[in-house]
């Protein structure tokens, strides 16, 4: 992070325009970060075959949103996709990887093992209720396992979160984690007409707005 | 008497075996649990000498979520959901084998157009293994396009499954008694449909990969598995069989409706990565040979001979079944005290053995060849560790 | 001014002759000069940068049926800005138990080697910073040296899988540094000299990959191979080796330094395109063929940067091609390669050379 | 082969083999001190040559105070299988290792050491597989209590 971000905003902010400034700098710098997610190649179980690799795969193509180059070592990658089921053993070598990761570093929990322990909550003695036991998660994508649209969906939230969350004037401040559920009761063409219609408007997704509305609609038709 | 130091002379004099003038060290890695070649968490300890590996060591269970011991509480319906999630890459084969085990313990009769079903479906699962399993095969020697390739092909058989199973992956459509759904009114034109796409790709295939002056060199004669060393550590499916040890239960025992169809079963001649390769491209082929002599004939009839709700209870006993899925054998050995729930459940998973293979075969080669060979026997860390 | 077959003769004038000749008279326009060549290199470092990568992924993904970048303005043609500041903006995370100097220096002296052989790059008569009459020796010297970076990264990291690609990245440099010597000497055995813009001058009757019966393109092969191999580019890039080594010499790197690291190579990769460009295809020097007249002044209608720029885009998009194609070689079969194949033809090449020009064998021989 | 035949030539072998009960394939069940001598011999026959382990595994039988533990046979030869069960008494589980006989019942044993605690004298290197080192209990044994353990809601 360094010096700019460091001092930067005291001497700027003191400065006539200078808030401004700041705040524009935090937008160029959240721009960057939410464009620019590069995640780490690991993945524990199901989740990774359609989150890591199909999602990243010629049809989903993960690389739109520049998140296509899959960093294997956690130093130079930005996102953790904890990818299906973690297990007591797992659990120490999982923050071991999210503590090498430098900072800015998000996580997305796929997959309800990931979210809560999914399928193997009762009666299993191995299996952690869900990676924000472990590591602090920002977007939960639910789904056994999600589909890759889903994880798309997910993906755009995180970027939704960055533009809107950290600044310069507080680094490392992190919103509540956020639940990227797309409403229920969707086919999967309308998943995909859906993600088409967020796609081409913008990269980012109104989570407020747009979300709710399409969540009344799809609730009353129930 | 003279002191000198030992020379090479001396040492091979003394019946040492030399490789190095240099004094060297060996030390350990750990290749894993999160290493982008060991698809998932497993860990291998590797003892090295410079490059050369001296030992391979699995550590596994990093993915071990106690499945087993879950199956004790859970009816035989509802443990199937689980049986989805161990080897994901076959969930219709996994499905079908505790189903089958079930069915024959139960006696529940199965009609001709179930069996159809589950055939092709295995099938269709099968080739969609081996795509994703090329793809991988690829990445892991360096030829990432592969991958893609290989993900946009598998993203057609998935879409045919969709259809008829509603799920992408873990589909949990073979039931005791029958499956879930009944095909979709597409299900044979777009089962026709990839295939006539999936033939001429699987050439490319070939040509992308397979004849590639650079693939023959890092494959061939590379991580060599003898047919004894094979049956003693248990491995199964194209492992074995690229040892050259014809053992395919599709014609052994004939499940389903194999025994009608005309199929040949690859078997390697070396045993080494490059047989294990087109062991599982010609299996491919081989898949796409049942499936076209079965898609035009799926008999008429129901897709349940049960009620989806009917509670089951098997009679007291020992019950083993198993089942070749892409990887190998599947094989669920149900104990019974005549409840609606397993007394005891344990699953023979094709990985578990399949993965010891590497400690008999990477000692001498390469970290490169570790690579290789992991990549060639196709392990899916969830199924070994259950 | 002509020569005596007739062909315009092109001045050379760099930006070093410009600033000794402003010397006597303003030696502020000499220190304007100096200033600009600053400027241009680390405008050209990061343009590269920035268009490089771009293509690299756009190429990449339309080889695999993908779209590529696509968010980030038009086409995704930001994608790169975005990456590189958030690189700069990320922790600099340094290992608790690394030689913090070392691993602070090693991405620099990794980027230092590509930029001081910018500086010699003839990329069109007037547009060449300084030229060095022993520019191939400097090439080859300065173009070695960047493998300190990787040694120096692989080392101080204490990281054992670092190490195994610093260590085989060593190796690999050290003897494909021969075969490129040697496909070197062979241009200049034909050109006669050592300069960068007389050997591209050289070739103004024609380039060497054409003109010596085979003998220049068994040269531009072996040179085309033994660079990708220097630059550690699929398919010898076992000294990151994703799939084996997790990250190779830079598995520890993070932020500003790694993107360091990321820069030099495609840098190197600019670099090994030019460099193969001059000696091989002319260089900026249009297609000419002997006195052919006519042909050759409709070829000068092109002006010389863009036949530079074109020639290296070709070479780029090769190297680029061979990545996304070719999977990754073993490192014995990568030793065996360069000490078994390319080195034996590559000195019957040099000795049918030296035969070819001392015999004239050539076509469009100047004496 | 067919079963019967199996259980007849392998009674012949280990006359104290007798066929185990509520069982759908050929099995037989064998006092726990003559497995490794039987399990060489049923290896070894050239009519029998069970030359690969399919799985096994055990059975924690809590009311009558007994570890079964189970072997699946299979001869790839002769394409026959057989189960081989016997018992060990719950509070002192130990059994003879036949993983100098196949390979793979080496890994075989562990994980049944790893999740049922059954110990297997003559084994090259009996550790924990799936769970870590310091783990207590058994997890696999029907009495296993873990205050982590959810028990599912009816």
């Amino acid at each position: 992070m360094g010096l700019v971000t460091n001092n930067l905003p005291a001497i700027l902010d003191r400065l006539p325009g200078g808030g401004f400034c700041v705040t524009s700098i935090d937008g160029i710098i959240n721009w960057s970060r939410a464009n620019s997610l590069w995640p780490l190649t690991f993945g524990t179980s199901c989740c990774a075959i359609e989150v890591m690799m199909a999602a990243g795969a010629s049809r989903h193509d993960l690389a739109r949103f520049g998140a296509e180059v899959a960093r294997p070592s956690p130093r130079q990658a930005d996102l953790l996709v904890v990818a299906g089921t973690v297990v007591k053993r797992l659990a120490p070598r999982l923050k071991t990887l999210y503590e090498q990761m430098a900072e800015p570093r998000y996580v997305i929990a796929t997959g309800s093992c990931a979210i809560s322990g999914g399928p193997f909550i009762y009666n299993s003695y191995s299996t952690v209720r869900g990676a924000d036991q472990i590591i602090p998660v920002d977007v939960y994508v639910p789904g056994c396992p999600p589909r890759p649209e889903a994880f798309l969906y997910g993906l755009l939230t995180l970027q939704k979160l960055i533009k809107a969350g950290e600044s310069i004037r507080r680094p490392y401040i992190r919103r509540k984690p956020v639940l990227a559920a797309l409403p229920s009761g969707m086919t999967a063409d309308q998943i995909r007409a859906e993600l088409a219609v967020l796609l081409q408007r913008d990269s980012t997704v109104d989570l407020s707005g747009e979300y709710a509305q399409n969540m009344q609609a799809g609730g009353s038709k129930q | 008497m003279t002191i000198r130091p030992i020379t090479l002379a001396d040492r091979i004099a003394a019946g040492q075996k030399v490789e190095s003038l240099l004094s060297t060290q060996e030390y350990f890695v750990n290749m894993g649990p999160q290493h982008p070649s060991t698809h998932g968490v497993l860990r291998l300890l590797v003892r090295l000498d410079g490059e050369t590996v001296r030992e391979v060591i699995p550590v596994v269970g990093y993915v071990h979520r106690g499945i087993e011991k879950m199956g004790e509480y859970l009816t035989y319906r509802k443990f199937i959901h689980l049986s989805d999630r161990l080897d994901y890459l076959s969930a219709i084969t996994n499905n079908w084998v505790v189903a089958m085990a079930v069915e024959k313990a139960a006696g529940i009769e199965i009609n001709d157009r179930i069996q159809t079903i589950r055939t092709l479906c295995a099938e269709l699962q099968r080739i969609q293994s081996h795509q994703l399993w090329w793809g991988v095969f690829g990445m892991d020697l360096g030829a990432f396009t592969a991958f893609l390739y290989g993900f946009r092909d598998r993203e057609v058989v998935t879409d045919i499954f969709e259809e008829t199973t509603g799920a992408r992956l873990t589909m949990n459509y073979i039931q005791p008694g029958g499956v879930m759904f009944d095909i979709h009114p597409d299900f044979v034109k777009n089962v026709k449909k990839f295939l006539a796409y999936f033939k001429p790709k699987l050439e490319e295939y070939e040509t992308l990969v397979s004849g590639n002056v650079i693939v023959q060199a890092r494959l061939r004669g590379v991580g060599i598995l003898s047919p004894g060393a094979a049956v003693s550590i248990g491995t199964t499916g194209p492992v074995l069989r690229a040892s050259g040890v014809a053992h395919d239960l599709r014609k052994s025992e004939a499940y389903g409706v194999y025994g009608k169809v005309q199929f040949d079963i690859p078997v390697g001649v070396k045993g080494d990565c490059w047989d294990r390769y087109w062991v599982r491209i010609e299996e491919m082929r081989q898949s796409i040979r049942i499936i076209e002599q079965l898609i035009d004939s799926i008999p008429e009839g129901k897709h349940m001979t049960i009620k989806p709700t009917a509670k089951i209870k098997l009679p007291e006993g020992l019950y083993y079944n198993q089942m070749e899925t892409a990887r190998g054998i599947l094989g669920a050995l149900i104990v019974s005290d005549g409840g609606e729930k397993p007394y005891r459940i344990h699953l023979r998973s094709p990985n578990f053995n399949n993965l010891w293979s590497v400690t008999a075969m990477a000692p001498g080669l390469r970290i490169a060849d570790l690579v290789a060979i992991l990549s060639s026997i196709d392990v899916v860390v969830p199924d070994i560790d259950r | 001014m002509t020569n005596a077959i007739g062909t315009t003769l092109w001045q050379v004038k760099t930006l070093a002759d410009r600033t000794t000749g402003a010397m006597p008279d303003s030696p502020w326009l000499a220190i304007g000069y100096i200033l600009l060549g600053v400027v241009a290199v680390g405008a050209l470092v990061a343009g590269l940068g920035l268009v490089l990568i771009y293509a690299e992924r756009k190429i990449a993904a339309h080889f695999q049926c993908r779209l590529g970048p696509m968010r980030v303005g038009w086409h995704g043609i930001f994608q790169t800005v975005a990456d590189t500041l958030k690189l700069l903006l990320k922790e600099d995370v340094i290992p608790e138990r690394a030689d913090k100097l070392l691993h602070l220096m090693a991405p620099f002296l990794s980027l230092l080697a590509t930029v001081m052989v910018l500086v010699v790059i003839p990329y069109s008569p007037v547009l060449q910073i300084a030229d060095v009459n022993i520019g191939v020796l400097y090439v080859s010297a300065v173009g070695g040296f960047g493998i300190l970076g990787i040694l120096v990264a692989g080392w101080s990291s204490n990281n054992k899988w670092s190490m195994l690609g610093a260590m085989r990245a060593g190796a690999q440099i050290i003897s494909y540094e021969i075969s490129v010597t040697i496909a070197l000497l062979t241009v200049v055995l034909f050109a006669g000299t050592l300069q960068l813009s007389q050997i591209v001058l050289s070739q103004a009757e024609g380039w060497w990959i054409w003109r010596a019966h085979g003998i220049g393109l068994v040269a531009f092969l072996i040179f085309l191979i033994a660079s990708v191999a220097e630059i550690n580019r699929t398919p010898f890039d076992i000294a990151e080796g994703e799939s084996e080594l997790t990250g190779g010499f830079h598995t520890e790197y993070s932020g500003m330094r790694f993107a360091f690291f990321f820069l030099s190579e495609f840098v190197n990769m600019f670099v090994a395109a030019a460099v193969t460009a001059t000696l091989f295809l002319g260089g900026w020097m249009p297609f000419h063929i002997g006195s052919f007249q006519a042909f050759n002044s409709i070829m000068d209608l092109i002006p010389p940067a863009i036949w530079f720029a074109g020639k290296t885009g070709f070479l780029i998009f090769v190297i680029m091609w061979f990545r996304w194609t070719f999977p990754r070689m073993r490192v014995d079969q990568l030793m065996k390669l360069e000490w078994k194949i390319l080195l034996p033809i590559g000195l019957v090449n040099l000795a049918a050379a030296s035969i070819a020009v001392l015999f004239n064998l050539y076509f469009f021989p100047r004496h | 082969m067919t079963g019967e035949e199996i259980v007849l030539a392998v009674s012949r072998i280990e006359e104290r083999a007798k066929p185990r009960e509520k069982c759908a394939m050929p099995a037989v069940t064998v006092p726990v001190e003559s497995l490794a001598v039987f399990m060489r011999a049923i290896h070894d026959d050239p009519a029998l040559s069970f030359d690969m382990l399919c799985t096994h595994t055990a059975v924690d039988w809590l009311g009558e105070n007994r570890f079964e533990l189970l072997y699946v046979l299979c001869s790839l030869k002769h394409g026959h299988y057989l189960t081989v069960s016997t018992s060990v008494p719950r509070d002192k589980p130990e059994v003879s290792s036949v993983s100098s006989i196949w390979r793979i019942a080496e890994w075989q044993e562990r994980e049944v050491y790893d999740l049922m605690g059954v110990l297997y004298s003559g084994h090259p290197d009996l550790r924990r597989m799936f769970l870590e080192d310091d783990w207590n209990g058994f997890p696999l044994r029907k009495d296993y209590k873990d205050d982590f353990m959810l028990e599912l809601p009816e």
